[in-house]
């Protein structure tokens, strides 16, 4: 396939949901450390593989199984700025689980937006048997799994990716790749090159993209996203970049990296890049970017002002969606 | 009506639901051509293809969480372990995915799996392929454990299982599959989940069990109604969550209870039947609650003859009923 | 003699035992620079080093199964679970292997290995970050589990479970790291595991509990104590196996038993206490046992209201203590 | 490294351990078919690779981590003859678990055979664990861990070579490739192309050789124990041959594979060209065969006349040595 033509538009729309995930991000660590919400998980430094990686999908049949730093991918699958809001403040209009699960446990069937746990890669079985059921169904659909690299040391990745191998399931395996896992660097995670080799094992393309790069990463999506309908079978991405922040707001990554490493990463970062790219090429112009940074924040005001208020869960419904209310 | 074994309920009961919905797939090692180590899907590769009867790669927990990820889809997947033994890779999948899809997601998705898996010892198995590992997975809402004790319960219970809007474990017998036999009807039926039956009435002692020791329960109080002694059964048949009113019904009818599990003792599934009477039939009981499990041994030996020392049986039951009716 | 928290009597515990025993070393996800997420390995990898403080990759199958290796070769290796939520996909490394693995090699080989792992809830950790997984284990014999409920118990206790030749689940309540606080000796000292503790004499009530449950008995006992109920404290300590003397006795002692989890109740650890208080006891009970566990949900939820609700607390036990007291 | 020599000594050695486990396991059929013994689970077709293996490792210090089709390892590593048959027949005296495992479950620790259990790769991360220990005391050994090909699908497989990868351990993995597990082939196990094509996601060599070219697996195995001992870390082998007879005495393969094909691989039964190639290059003689064949057939008789008549455990032994004696 020849390189991928971007629309200047669909440059400015990507970049406008990446910034978005940025700012709900930066938001969510200001509440936290106000002591409003108890927990954050961040996908900051890898925003644009996220954006890229769902632009190249189809939101309205594609399944997703994202991991708890995906907050970019289940934006463009449908969820809301208020959804997020609501899921981070535990409350009961959360759609993602009512306020049962942490934050960042994705899930909204409406989107398909799969459900998620936190024991890391037990997604990677469930991605397959979607797009096992997909295809005993005869439906023109991909499901795409993402996660972390140490997470690919997990037995469930090697079984997922390897039925989906066997069984040439339309699927997507993306790693996002940001070198550490906690406080464990990439290096004592895998003795391998890239995380990519492991594709071979599972007889399907492994390919490895700068993940600050959105044309590449959209490039490779949308590859493996035809070979999956053409019934080729399955892909492994991996797309490489850093996490920025501490590991959750529970972390302290001091103790484990140093600050100059953080501080240049930083300055590296694939949004900004972006930015600079984007604003070189005329494409984002300095009104342009005061009028999305204002809505933005505008929707972000209104969704963190609506989640506050919101009611709680009811301690009456803590039984409730055991089993199915019909089973019994 | 035709007189059908354990196992080839089992069979019956796939192949109707196969038919009766397209959602309907199976899923394991061996179920394609070798129709399955056991032969519980012997015919059905050949009569649903390739698509339907999938031979998976060996990989328990890809077994488990391809099928609740079809399942999240909306198919029906019924998964078989070859052995019960072998579902401990999938402890994970079936603990923290299927059985928490519905609460966590509020009510949003949901996971019909059904699970199969042969449990139980007396087939020269050795230690892992002879195990009882329903009490491993009786801790954990979401999770339904179904242990059918006759072909007919089989047929039902498996239907149901597969119909079932929630995760099932189904375990089955190993050596009942060609023990037992009797007349299974060629309708459809379906038995509830979570509803225990009484095998037998009897006014004397009360004996609680399941699986394979049903019937066992039943030779023990055939011959002991010779000495006048008079045994009411009661198979509890899902053995997660339990049913708890028939259990106090059960105790409280003779007040001499006799608990009976082919499992080691400590830890198992009639440990829970017994605290549920004591909270409940305490002054209805004559004698304390008796319990017959296998000794605190890891896994059942080769061996014949430790095998054996290990396994239950009808004269363990029939002594200890004795014993109750005579406290 | 020093107060300690209970997470610094764990880090002390480590620390000495490796400074004890060169064969004693740690492994698990984070526990090297960073020192565990809770902390609970601080300084370990600067006094001892990576050799023996390992950052493994992130598979616990692979944490658990690495660990039994070394230990089959003859090291004491200390595993650690980053949250006993997460121990899942090593249940089959640690009951098909560490358990079996005395008895099925008729002992020949042994795996003294210790897996340590934060439980339990009340720190807005949801489903999975919440859970007690004791009653998963509690029906393998060849394992132990043991589950201390205050800083002088953590260390007695996880010195022995690393000198124990079997292996030895260690489960730690992750609320009760920095809440529970005591005066631990500098000494050398152990706890024998199997044993349980009277950890309060009383006359009218039996409480039997473990972990951090014991430090809310002792809460509601020492309020109910102005009211004239004098209530009698069994921690069990190992819950598995049970203690089954200290058990009868306590039960015994009062007539009347409480028995409390901070896991949902059906399935539950208790539920075996509650048989072997049945089975033994039954003549010495002024009242039907009582259990105090969670409701039915598959875990814990994360909304505080939500979380608050399904917890134990003193409050709770309180009122049990008081209900069977009248009774 | 060159080309391996093995002297004439050697390669009779070699045959000749090829043939006991050979002799042994077609006894094992007619005692199971006359009902002496319950089960049997063969080697044939495996012996080559196994004995090759066996000659390359040293049996005086290295640890063994077989596979239930790995008999002639363990009779290489000082299992008797009649310590096998023992097992076969369930008996006290065997010493891999005094009859408390099914036949084929080795364990001996006097001879670093490691105690293995029925769930397939459990064994794969101990041989890491076995690797880490000795690394940690600075001992000069490998640990050498078989499975089937089926069996490099489990997670354990994955995680436990990534272990082994990471932290550079002395460890042998070599993956008996018969080509079906149970009833299902290769094909629908495995999407790649080789087994050995997995071990770069482990930044191990991956090696993949002739499992009926003794010579051949001879060399794999001591360049890799060489690399081992260098600190250069663990190796995965994939040695390719065919199983022979059905999975076990309980299997039916004529269920899932023809007659046709089965004979036509007798045909080329690396025993057999070993044989051939042995006698054409007048290592092995007549003579010397009937000789040999004559002392294996006794050296059978004698075992199996004595593990039939010895003492089956002692049903008061059932509870023996769930825990330590001296611990609780
Ligand atoms: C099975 C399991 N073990 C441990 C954890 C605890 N844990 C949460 S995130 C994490 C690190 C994940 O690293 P990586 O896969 O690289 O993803 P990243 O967080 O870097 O995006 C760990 C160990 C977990 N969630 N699940
Ligand atoms: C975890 C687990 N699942 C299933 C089985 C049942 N089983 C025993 S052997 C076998 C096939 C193994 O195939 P392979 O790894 O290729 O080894 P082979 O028997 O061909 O030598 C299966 C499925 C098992 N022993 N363990
Ligand atoms: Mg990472
Ligand atoms: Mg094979």
């Amino acid at each position: 396939m020849d390189n991928v033509q971007v629309s200047n538009e669909q440059h400015l729309a990507m970049y406008e949901e990446m910034l978005l995930a940025r700012r709900i991000d930066e938001r969510m660590w200001l509440l936290n450390r106000a002591g409003s919400i108890p927990f954050v998980v961040s996908g900051q430094g890898q925003e644009v593989m996220q954006v890229a990686a769902s632009f190249a999908l189809d939101k309205e049949v594609d399944y997703i199984l994202p991991y708890y730093r995906d907050l970019a991918v289940v934006l463009h699958f449908g969820m809301t700025t208020r959804d997020i809001f609501l899921m981070a403040y535990g409350k009961a209009e959360d759609p993602n689980s009512g306020g049962r699960q942490m934050p960042n446990h994705f899930g909204q069937k409406k989107n398909r937006i799969v459900t998620q746990s936190s024991p890391v890669t037990t997604q990677v079985p469930h991605a397959a048997g979607i797009a096992l059921a997909a295809k005993m169904e005869g439906k023109s659909l991909v499901s795409f799994a993402t996660m972390g690299e140490g997470s690919t040391n997990q037995g469930d990745f090697h079984e997922g990716l390897n039925f989906a191998g066997v069984h040439k399931l339309p699927a997507i395996f993306m790693v996002e790749n940001n070198k550490y896992a906690i406080s464990v660097p990439l290096s004592k995670q895998v003795a391998c090159e890239n995380i990519a080799d492991r594709a071979i094992g599972y007889g399907m393309p492994g390919i490895k993209v700068d993940g600050n790069d959105p044309v590449a990463v959209y490039q490779a999506v949308k590859e493996a996203r035809d070979r999956a309908l053409n019934g080729d079978g399955p892909t492994l991405i991996e797309a490489e970049s850093y996490r920025l922040t501490p590991h959750s707001s529970d972390d302290d990554d001091m103790t484990y990296r140093t600050k100059e490493e953080v501080d240049y990463e930083k300055s590296i970062d694939g949004l900004l890049q972006y930015r600079k790219k984007l604003m070189e090429e005329g494409i984002l112009t300095e009104d342009k970017e005061r009028e999305m940074e204002e809505k933005l924040k505008q929707e972000i005001n209104e969704a963190t002002d609506y989640a506050e208020k919101a009611a709680s869960p009811d301690p009456k419904t803590l039984q409730d969606f055991v089993y199915s209310e019909e089973g019994f | 009506m035709a007189v059908l074994n354990y196992i080839q309920a089992i069979t019956k009961a796939l192949k109707e639901e196969m038919e009766r919905d397209e959602k309907v797939f199976i899923l394991g090692e061996d179920v394609g051509p070798r129709g399955g180590v056991f032969r519980a899907t012997d015919g059905l590769y050949e009569q649903f293809g390739e698509a339907r009867v999938l031979d998976t790669p060996l990989a328990e927990s890809a077994i488990a969480g391809v099928g609740i990820g079809a399942a999240m889809y909306g198919m029906k997947p019924v998964a078989e372990m070859q052995f019960a033994d072998f579902i401990l890779p999938a402890v994970n999948q079936i603990m923290s995915e299927a059985a928490r899809i519905r609460y966590r997601s509020n009510n949003d998705w949901d996971c019909p799996i059904t699970i199969r898996a042969p449990y139980g010892g007396g087939v020269h198995g050795g230690l892992y392929h002879s195990q009882s590992i329903e009490a491993i997975f009786a801790n954990q809402p979401g999770l339904k454990i179904v242990m059918p004790s006759s072909p007919y319960d089989v047929k039902g219970l498996l239907k149901a299982s597969i119909r079932d809007q929630d995760p099932v474990l189904f375990l089955e017998h190993k050596r009942a599959y060609r023990l037992l036999k009797e007349e299974v009807p060629e309708e459809d039926y379906t038995i509830p989940i979570g509803k225990a039956a009484v095998k037998r009435e009897g006014s004397d002692v009360t004996v609680i069990t399941y699986g394979l020791c049903v019937h066992f329960a039943k030779q023990a109080a055939e011959k002991l109604e010779q000495e006048g002694i008079s045994t009411e059964i009661l198979d509890l048949r899902t053995v997660y969550p339990l049913d708890q009113e028939a259990i106090i019904k059960a105790a409280s009818k003779t007040g001499k209870v006799l608990l009976v599990t082919e499992d080691n003792k400590e830890g198992s599934i009639i440990g829970e039947v017994a605290a549920i009477i004591s909270e409940h039939c305490l002054f209805d009981l004559d004698a304390p609650i008796k319990r017959l499990g296998a000794p605190e041994v890891p896994a059942m030996p080769f061996a014949s003859k430790l095998e054996k020392e290990m396994l239950m049986n009808s004269d363990k039951i029939e002594t200890a009923i004795r014993d109750l009716a005579e406290f």
